[in-house]
């Protein structure tokens, strides 16, 4: 039976992902070992575990991106397998390698593939040989500013310059005119350092107002490989997506058969095993570029499970643990529509900033067709070091009006008070006219949101009587027993418990 | 009957609370809204015919207050000196703060600079992303605190302007 | 769109239904009207409704089922469609009739559909004519015992007394030997009127063993009728069903579509229209019956949902509202397995007796393919006027082993304090190896669970570990502000807001 | 540190309670229990290597506790006689109670009959089912007190045996 696949897993991640992984360990019935930071000895991803190794302080370079350390906690605690998750080692080659050295399976590609396709410049070389259409721009990354200044002059501004290990927008930027190349390059290398480690960038043509579309895909270890369909992830700020759906309104049936079929291609191209993501361009006359692969379960891949049916990091696992790809994964189908709005640590209402702090209240949505895969509970803070992704809200319906419906219905059910999050500006885009028309892009949030009202002045009276509500509410302390202090959470609060007066 | 007064942004607001059944009837000038508390800070309001769900809850003197689309935070006008909250009106934009604790990655304008409101004056680093702060108000800036690859937190300002 | 289907909903319902159904509704952005009793003014499915009208006192007959009530109330709020439910008046055909009399359009099937359905004798004379498999029993009713006695004989024992308006195993006795007959006719001619306030009842052959599959189908009001695949029943308690599934492991491709044929047959030959449930028994030779069909949407609509893709509710609007059966009907497919199962306030560690209290804690598991439908929230009462299901847990998965394993984990994350539930029951039922191995019938609990150990020995100290935390918390009360009362349900718990000191 | 005693069942339990951390350390004989407070009930639990997440209330006297798989209902030795509840095992089982409030719809036995343990006694009607209520243990009827039809609660006997 399933159980039979691994003995235990480590997940070597933290938050929303590092919960969902574990999840997908559980229906195989596979024990789970989380590893935490100092700063996530309370985290959500440390509760559901099974067991928990401390691996480090705070800083992600001594925790969560500290290989040995890792490896050594898979080891002390049997593990005999590993999943990354995404970011952090999600995309180290030398992850994989370790874990090859110390016996324990991987579960993501292969060290070498994870390598070809985490460089930009040699994938975009081995996939032009593989015949997949690719964006103008350089074919290998330079040191020398003149050769970024002649690769833009030949595709022609705006240009756009990208991390060779990027992804997730960072160590990106656009470049409209030649006087702002050097800055642009000097942000990006510095970003890409901060983030990477690598410092290596090039640069390419930018697409004005193309569609993100990527192909998921999944490879087992027997010569299989199958595409799951597509997911559009036009709607970004800070050139990362923060809402997300499949299908995607741009594809006819025609053109979604060739690019998952060159999807396909790019992952024999690799080698590539396992699951994952084959990103595209699509520009307004429905020609589409290969972007790069991603070689990781992919923060939105929850709407690919919704339409297609399938459960990735069960599928993702299976892989590892040798299995080919199962009969269920060959007659693939399309069923309804999924969109994921992203529940970050930041102001949506003040151009997308951070915010920290603790979490005062949270009670997530609930519903038919609705998902939260979330890393937070009431009482957490968050904190600075780490990526403000707190929860991903996901929505399956019959058809995509229905979903905008039920996603605005969910984002307004979803209760996160002490931090800032951007629940009202992802409602305004979901019923923007133009997304309703389904005339979405990358720019569709400069372009069409930054003019929005954010007034409040209509709610302000109904906020003060809530409030009032909040301050008049008496405690009732424990009135029995030999100990005074014995307080338990119920009998603090509760509609039923309300005392006969109010305060003074 | 208990009285309160919130603040929210600049504008303050009375209200007047009994118990009702049992929940509250919270009275603001003309409106009336029935709230019934639910469970560890969701509530249900009806006004007249509306209906509504919200989360409310007290931290640190700060009501926080989800209402579904909207997110609002009040205080108490009574709380509201001690725990230094002053009216938006009055606030002081001569001084400039990070939003978050983190490290200073590019300083972009030096003392003396004239700058414009919103002008980008300093980028930190935090949470993996360079986060600009603007001038909250043009002015000149008479004092910059510090340096490219300090850690600085959100209590000790980062600039300080001459509001004309 | 979808928004012009109807101006508003009343919902003539209560608890985990109404809310689920008042979710259809903001799926298609129409608002709902929530009906209640006293005992429900802090209800769930009240807060959740765009507006609410109390209905009268917590007896059902002075509220949940006083048709004149509930249909003034629709009038008073601007309804123009009611949707009912399970249970109450759910198949109740003076309601649709009432409805049709008021101008409001009932989301169900017509009233004479209903009546003939409804009426379980009539219904057995019916289908017989259209060809449909019956067990041999009863041709109808009778007020007198000897007519009992002689069907008894000629059907042989054991044979089954059910109520001819009945459902849910209300009003039905199995009778083993003639001398049992008198006192169990009694009996369910009793709880009859109880619960469906006409107290006849017929009598058929008792099947040994069988399994319960029923059959969910669909009809519009242009000719078109589909059925969405079978669910099995088989786990019952007290004659209800607590476990739910699809697929059935006992049916192959053949039988499948032969009694979905079979389930369409009887809607038609019924000229019912919007969502009805065929019920069958299937016996150990593969041999089936048809049972009854009823005339609402059913407890376990979720599983067909989750495996069909399909929302049934939104289904069932659209229905009423002339739509004819959308495409996505007409190629439909089962992806996966789900489960269900029914969290009642019943003790399964005491023969499921009824248990009432306040919730004092609850928390809902949650996870890809992990659905609550529920109708409670912490601080509610569970008292003696309703129906006792709380909730229902649903999960869905590639396989029937993970979906077990899935099911299993769930209901260990499902937490609910104050009153008792079946979920260490239901555990154990879906991990027994005769459960594990498909091999389910009706029986299943007499036969396999009445031998089991409930001892918790080893649980004590882990409880009483919990219980000293508890104990030890201490309280935090606001420190500040001019109000000494004003404290929050915040302030006065939390991981992070634990004091230096311990208790005294 | 704290000390307690529970009573679950029939059973007596000693504890120790330390903070430790943000949470507590409970010893209970040998064994050691981190416990971590997470919000609103939640615990999550570490016992050696095993991790547990368990909810835990103190309701009206009764700790409600559940550890997942099992619900346990503990009380404290101090609070147990003021809140009225017995050990196990001297616990009265001559008088037999209704589980819930309903309505008695059949009387099964009759004054001075002899009953078996788990004989059906009295049915009791409630949440639309039938109930039956048993003999706690064999003996003779000295008293039933309600009749067909009669509206019962939980807090006065149905009926009173007499035990051998």
């Amino acid at each position: 039976m399933a159980s039979q696949l691994f003995k235990k897993i480590l997940v070597a991640n933290r938050s929303e992902i590092a919960v969902r992984v574990m999840r997908g360990c559980k229906a195989l019935g596979i024990p789970t070992v989380a590893v935490y930071s100092e700063a996530d000895a309370h985290s959500k991803h440390r509760m559901i575990a099974d067991q928990s190794v401390l691996i480090g302080p705070p800083s992600p370079r001594e925790s969560y991106l500290n290989i040995e350390r890792i490896i050594s906690a898979a080891r002390e605690t049997g593990c005999d397998a590993l999943h990354p998750g995404y970011g952090f080692l999600a995309e180290n080659p030398l992850l994989p390698k370790a874990c090859k050295e110390a016996g324990i399976v991987f579960i993501g590609p292969g060290a070498d593939a994870m390598r070809l396709l985490g460089n930009k410049v040699e994938s975009r070389v081995k996939m032009a040989d593989a015949g997949v259409p690719l964006i103008p721009g350089m074919k290998g990354s330079s040191a020398d500013i003149a050769q970024f200044e002649k690769a833009a002059e030949s595709a022609g501004y705006p240009v756009i310059i990208k991390a060779a290990a990027g992804g997730g927008g960072k160590g990106m930027r656009i470049v409209r005119e030649e006087s702002q190349l050097a800055d642009a390059l000097a942000a990006a290398r510095r970003e890409a350092m901060n983030a990477f480690g690598d410092d290596t960038v090039y640069l390419e043509k930018y697409l004005s107002d193309p569609r993100h579309i990527e192909f998921q895909v999944l490879a087992d270890h027997h010569g299989h490989c199958v595409h799951l369909f597509e997911r559009e992830c036009s709607i970004q700020r800070r050139h990362q997506t923060i809402i997300e759906e499949t299908p995607s309104t741009a594809l006819t049936d025609e053109l979604r058969a060739r690019m998952g079929a060159d999807a396909v291609r790019v992952a024999q191209a690799a080698g590539y095993t396992n699951a994952g993501t084959v990103e595209f361009l699509l520009d307004k006359s429905g020609k589409y570029y290969f972007l790069e692969m991603n070689t990781r379960i992919q923060v939105e891949h929850p709407i690919t499970e919704m339409v297609v049916g399938v459960d990735l990091v069960v599928e993702q696992i299976k892989v590892a643990a040798g299995l080919p790809l199962g009969d269920h994964l060959k007659k693939l189908s399309q069923r309804g529509h999924a969109i994921e709005c992203r529940i970050y640590a930041e102001d949506g209402e003040n151009n997308f900033m951070p915010s920290i702090g603790t979490i005062v209240h949270y009670s997530e949505p609930e519903g038919p067709g609705i998902r939260v895969d979330s890393g937070i509970m009431a009482g957490m803070d968050i904190g600075i070091h780490y990526d403000p992704i707190m929860a991903k809200l996901i929505v399956h319906a019959p058809d995509r009006s229905t979903a905008i419906a039920k996603m605005t219905d969910a984002l307004e059910q979803y209760k996160i008070l002490g931090v800032k999050t951007s629940r009202r500006f992802m409602i305004e885009v979901l019923n923007h006219p133009e997304f309703v028309a389904g005339r979405t892009y990358t720019s569709f949030i400069d372009d069409h949101m930054s003019a929005r009202a954010t007034g409040s002045d209509g709610h302000v009276a109904l906020a003060a009587a809530v409030a009032s509500a909040v301050a008049a509410a008496p405690v009732k302390v424990s009135s029995g027993g030999s100990r005074k202090s014995s307080v338990s959470p119920w009998e603090s609060v509760g509609a039923w418990q309300i005392g006969d007066t109010i305060g003074e | 009957m208990n009285k309160y007064q919130f603040i929210c942004g600049s504008g303050k607001l009375d209200t007047s609370v009994e118990k009702s059944g049992q929940g509250w009837r919270v009275t603001i000038g003309e409106s009336v809204y029935e709230i019934d508390p639910i469970h560890n800070g969701l509530f249900a309001i009806a006004n007249g015919e509306r209906r509504l769900f919200a989360a409310g809850v007290k931290h640190k003197g700060i009501y926080y207050i989800d209402l579904g689309r909207v997110q609002l935070e009040l205080t108490e006008a009574s709380d509201a000196a001690s725990i230094g909250v002053a009216d938006e009106q009055h606030k002081v934009k001569d001084k400039v703060f990070a939003p978050m604790p983190g490290r200073v990655v590019k300083v972009l304008v030096s003392v003396c600079d004239e700058v414009k409101e919103r002008q980008q004056l300093i980028i930190v680093e935090a949470m993996k992303m360079e986060n600009p702060v603007s001038a909250p108000a043009a002015g000149k800036v008479k004092a910059i605190h510090f340096a490219q690859g300090d850690q600085v937190d959100t209590e000790s300002p980062l600039v300080e302007l001459e509001l004309p």
